[in-house]
């Protein structure tokens, strides 16, 4: 048992189902020699030789299209894309190809493949470097959606996901990367070694997909969040007062109905969470869903908080993040809603 | 500025349009046998003329010639021309049957049969296609069963894709046929990623991609083109440029200069054209493009000169856009005739078992079919079933598609 | 006045504004000489010139991206691509690129860009003939998705969005090409010219883009549909005799939230019609803002009726297609929940 | 096929790591003036070795050479040195000014200065660059006020840009220069749209797409081709081949063999390589292109050979996957040192004014530096607003926006 980072518990997670699986094979833009811009990929190239660990050309689709091939072939490619940014390339091979080839096929051909990359903002990377596709994901069906929210889970899903049977899109909130984020960015930054979810079991064990966990118990109201916003919805209810019950839905797609339905038929109440863009956004689909499963149950409007529909700007970056404030803002809200 | 004359777009245009005479002039063909063959190991440096040529070994007198030649027994070119033949059969009887209404679709290959025909001849068992809807003949000339791929296009009962797939959108992966895709162009990098998979396992299996001269233009060929180059991969990639793309002329994929072909030198890839009627030549140039993947020698870029001689589809009259005799017209003749003619003059064939050969094939397509009816054609109704439709869309099906199909009441 | 099939409807618009707009150029695969796979484009080349109606090479994401160029330029392009299952290699240039060019530069470059493509099933199209992408369309801000239900619209909106100074995704419902397809697929097809709406004013004439209209005045529940769903939603109100309000909304993105609201608020229930499978569809967000906005007013769940989650099959298209049976029914569903 | 040895992947690999000897043996470089130079209007074919060589102008010894030569007056190539040591003189400070914590992010041009320099220089007024954040020399080298380009970089209250993008992301409309993407390779695509706009147009303005080596590989690299080369666009495309991308090497996205240039080949597209180290060289072969695109000639494509000195970005430190002293070894040496001697053996500069261009450069730099920085830097707050984060999305703002500013209480 080890305190890790993040980005630790990302490369052992490659590292262990490489070493038990000779299929499963790592490449992408700069993950060989360097080991990726974030390091996620550093020493396996050196640790599972070049065939296994290699650079990529730039570009997206190819990568994509390359390991759908590989995949076909009875590998298990996990590959990255430098940022979630950068994906849309690959959009079409992901989306069109990756996701139906299954179902096509009759079960003929199959894509077992990740495909990594690090979403959201928080890092003054502007429009190009901060997005959080999950929606466009979300709404292809034959494709899996995790987003981890701290290294245990990072650790355990990614495993999971590698040895998963389906294409699975692996969305790294690369804020929390180093630390909790929850979003107050004028404090100090508090390392994982801090956290007790930075505590990461050595060698191989899964969190399963398709599995949300309860990260706090409450009665009043029932936040839906993933990745670095489960932190900011930590932050908030600690500092309103207010006894939320924190879901972390970790994997978005297939989503785990029984957790959620069972929490707001306690609470009455609903806050949803994401960074990304408001309009279509994965809140949405998580709104209509509590909604018509929990109508009878609701106290209070299902509240959604997010990124605004602009481009993630660089210098009013605090502005657009959805950070504790107004978390708890919307919080209060839907307490006095009646 | 003034000196300068206002710019101008230029737009590629056919030679000639419907009510025009049909003229090929333009079209560059050398004599059988007249361009080399380069060893297999050879760099591809040396023989970058052979991108601006094409590989012809039938001549105009059906004689088999030059150092492509002379690869096949008589069996095995007379294999070769059954093969053409009941794929031709095959597409006339499927055509038939979507005009008949019993599906709603339907692609012949008619005038290419020589291309997948042959190459699917130069594969080793375990080797890998990812085709386009045009390959069928990769299918036709092994023993998959026709039947099955009728039943695919009947979306019937037992339609081996349970009615999810496109008539033609054939999927088999012990017959080395990759599922084929709507989305053009996709496959072909799927096949460079095959191949390095088969690489990094340290396999001896090859894959070879297809893409159509109109798809050329995709993104997801440079993207193969760059993968394969850089890593090597042991791929075949085969552009079949039958001249056009649905309504479009060939010159707006590729512009006015160049050859397809070409586009292999800017990765330093052996790029090869060959003759795509010429069932010979195209058994031969796969031959030495297979072994040279197989060798770990790398990929190599083949273009099949071509011609598409029906409608794009079924959806299609190309009479609108090309003049109805340009088919005819085509200046290197059909892939049927040509090698009957050969394997005439080489004595192994003869008139009468031509008639009598394609009469039995007609005859098994025929019967083929009859037996594919009884298990349904597409509007027959009631199978495959709305349960098919909610299977397969994971390994395991999630609670939401489940509840899903309840809500279906299925 | 004339009636037109759609096809001719949006044929029009195109000749209408190329002649009172030299700026105006249209492309695509096949829509040059021959004038499109569904001849929206003939003739267009021998009216206006080769190089102002032409054919391109088959690569989407080139054709969205010269596009922009020509755009930025101060051209008017209206590009089509042939089948809206084929955007998705274009994805990148519309959602990342064409997008966002006027906030980058602080509206120094702009991208008055039309982006046709025809969407939706019903002709036994397979699953890659059929999609219907416009959720991955309005979870982008800073593009306007619009779909027309019409002859009348189809003209006036495409007008609209050539000669709007945004770049407009314009989905056209292939199935209403030459009729107004109510889901019935086994009755006889009725042409436009029987419809009312099939007739469309000569000349010049705008659709606004970002207003809704209501198609059929109603008490009851309120009908949110948009292209072939219009059709089939008159048609199962027609058959449950539920006195349904049915608002096409035309325009997805910007939405016209006054129109929906004043009129959910009136019936205090509100069902939800698309074709593309359900998941993160559009019908989420429209659920989601409905109930955020009207909670009050709800008396049942705001329900989807919508395509499953599994890709669109080719021979069980009429189980994947959500008819008026199955819109009937949610009609008498929301009906009964109190 | 027991007689085939296993498959093996084949992964490209630089010649030398941190730690060993820089080691530049394999960039074959030839003399000075020895590539000849084609008229204008010569057709591709005729020039296809062009692209395997590499054109230069100053020799060892500082001297203008060969047919490239002779295209600039004293004047003009002072002003180019100007430019030169100008856009060196800004990276530094604005490496430092983000070192300092002044802005989040930076991206230099060290080593490569002489490509976007001379390349402006060739260009007419109304012309448009489709540039990546590497082609700042663009902007510096006109009289675009660098006080802009530093309120883009500080995101400060006086930023054209309103603080919405990443700092060096720039976008100049009457300056010919279009708003820089973070995404890689789509504007490639986008200035063959601007060209072939104003071929539709009748304009003579022509456009000019610019393009790093690892780039290529990304697939808008072929649409540029694609279309280019089929509607004979006049634009202008420029590979800036500086031999990395981030960590990796050119030979990821290039292959072993050929080149960036040979890439033109298969598009039937004239394809020059050029010394990018050399002023005067980029200068000759840039005039040229531009010639060609405005006579209606088409599109050239260009690859610049160079290096870049410097690390990525202000977030990379480049000695963990290349040896430190690589730069130093680069055999092309400096372009401001070469262009330098060189007018020095042209007896039109002198150490001593170098040393004095080079001091009032740098103090008008820092006087600008001081008066962007009264308009506020990244961190000190407060501008641009939120209000201005919701501005601009749409030409006018619909209710929905309207509602969430409201809702964000601006
Ligand atoms: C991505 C994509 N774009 C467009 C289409 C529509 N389409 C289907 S076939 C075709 C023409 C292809 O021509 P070519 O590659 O020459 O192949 P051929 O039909 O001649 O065999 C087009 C444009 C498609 N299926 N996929
Ligand atoms: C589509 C896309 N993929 C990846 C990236 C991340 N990225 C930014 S710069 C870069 C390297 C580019 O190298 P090159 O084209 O050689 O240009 P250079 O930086 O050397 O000027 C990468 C991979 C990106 N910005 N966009
Ligand atoms: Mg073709
Ligand atoms: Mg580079």
């Amino acid at each position: 048992m080890a305190r890790m980072t993040m980005i630790e518990a990302i490369r052992d997670a490659m590292d262990v189902v490489m070493s038990v699986n000779e299929n499963v094979v790592v490449f992408g833009e700069d993950v060989g020699y360097f080991g990726g811009v974030f390091r996620c990929t550093q020493s396996l190239q050196e640790k599972h030789g070049k065939h296994r660990c290699f650079d990529a050309p730039i570009n997206e689709s190819g990568i994509v299209g390359t390991a759908i091939g590989m995949a076909v072939n009875g590998l298990r490619p996990c590959v990255e894309i430098q940022f979630a940014d950068y994906m849309y390339p690959a959009y079409d091979q992901i989306s069109q190809e990756a996701s139906r080839i299954r179902y096509r096929s009759n079960g003929e051909f199959t894509v077992p493949m990740t495909v990594r990359m690090p979403t959201g903002g928080g890092i003054f990377g502007g429009q190009t470097h901060s997005q959080s596709p999950e929606a466009l994901f979300t709404h292809i069906c034959g494709i899996k959606t995790v987003v981890p929210s701290n290294p245990y889970d990072a650790k355990g899903l990614l495993i999971a996901a590698i040895e998963d049977d389906d294409p699975v899109i692996f969305l790294e909130p690369k804020r929390l990367y180093n630390g909790p984020f929850d979003g107050h960015h004028d404090r100090p930054i508090i390392p994982w070694s801090k956290h007790p979810l930075g505590e990461t079991p050595d060698g191989h064990y899964t969190v399963p997909l398709g599995k949300a966990v309860i990260r706090r118990v409450g009665q009043d109201v029932t936040v839906l969040a993933y990745g670095t916003m489960v932190h900011v919805a930590e932050a908030a209810t600690e500092e309103t007062g207010v006894d939320a019950e924190i879901i972390d839905l970790r994997t978005l797609a297939p989503l785990d109905l029984d957790t959620i339905e069972e929490s707001v038929r306690k609470t009455g109440r609903c806050v949803v969470v994401h960074e990304a863009t408001r309009t279509s956004g994965y809140g949405a689909e998580l709104s209509a869903i509590v909604q018509e499963n929990c109508f009878y149950a609701l106290e209070a409007p299902v509240t959604r908080v997010t990124g605004w529909d602009t481009p993630y700007p660089h210098a009013q970056e605090w502005a657009y993040f959805p950070g504790p404030a107004r978390v708890g803002a919307a919080l209060k809200r839907v307490m006095e809603a009646s | 500025m003034s000196d300068y004359q206002p710019l101008k777009l230029y737009v590629p245009e056919p030679e000639v349009r419907p009510g025009d005479e049909p003229d090929f002039s333009g079209v560059d063909i050398p004599k059988a046998g007249s361009v080399r063959r380069p060893e297999i190991d050879a760099s591809p440096e040396e023989f970058r003329d052979l991108a601006y040529s094409i590989i012809r070994v039938l001549d105009r007198k059906a004689n088999a010639v030059g150092p492509w030649a002379d690869m096949l027994s008589d069996e095995e070119a007379i294999i070769g021309l059954t093969d053409m033949l009941r794929v031709r059969a095959y597409d006339a009887r499927m055509l038939m049957a979507q005009r008949q209404g019993k599906t709603s679709f339907y692609m012949q290959c008619l005038g290419e049969e020589a291309i997948a025909c042959a190459f699917r001849k130069a594969l080793s068992p375990g080797d890998m296609n990812f085709p386009t809807y045009r390959q069928q003949g990769l299918l036709t000339s092994t023993d998959y069963p026709i039947i099955d791929m009728m039943n695919q296009v009947y979306s019937n009962e037992s339609d081996p894709l349970k009615g999810r797939q496109l008539p033609i959108m054939y999927s088999s992966k012990e017959y080395g046929f990759f599922s084929v895709s709507g989305n053009l162009a996709t496959q072909f990098v799927q096949a460079v990623g095959w191949a390095m998979a088969s690489a990094i396992k340290g396999d001896t299996k090859i894959a070879a991609g297809w893409i159509g001269d109109g798809s050329t233009a995709e993104s997801d060929f440079h993207s193969s083109m760059v993968f394969a180059s850089t890593y090597r991969a042991p791929v075949v990639l085969n552009i079949v440029n039958n001249q056009w793309a649905i309504s479009t002329f060939q010159g707006i994929a590729k512009g006015d200069s160049a050859t397809f072909a070409a586009r292999g030198h800017g990765f330093g890839m052996p790029s090869l054209r060959v003759d795509g009627n010429d069932y010979l030549a195209v058994y031969a140039v796969a031959k030495w493009a297979i072994e040279r993947a197989r060798r770990n020698l790398g990929p190599t870029l083949i273009e099949y000169v071509t011609y598409r001689s029906g409608p794009h589809s079924t959806s299609d009259d190309p009479s609108a856009y090309r003049p109805k005799e340009e088919s005819d017209a085509w200046p290197l003749g059909d892939p049927i005739e040509r090698l009957k003619n050969h394997l005439i003059a080489r004595d192994a064939w003869s008139e009468d078992r031509h008639v009598q050969t394609k009469a039995r094939l007609e005859s098994e397509i025929l019967q083929a079919q009859k037996e594919a009816e009884k298990h349904g054609t597409l509007h027959s109704g009631g199978a495959p079933s709305t349960r098919d439709m909610f299977e397969g869309v994971y390994k395991e099906m999630p609670e939401h598609l489940r509840r899903q199909r309840q809500e279906a009441g299925v």
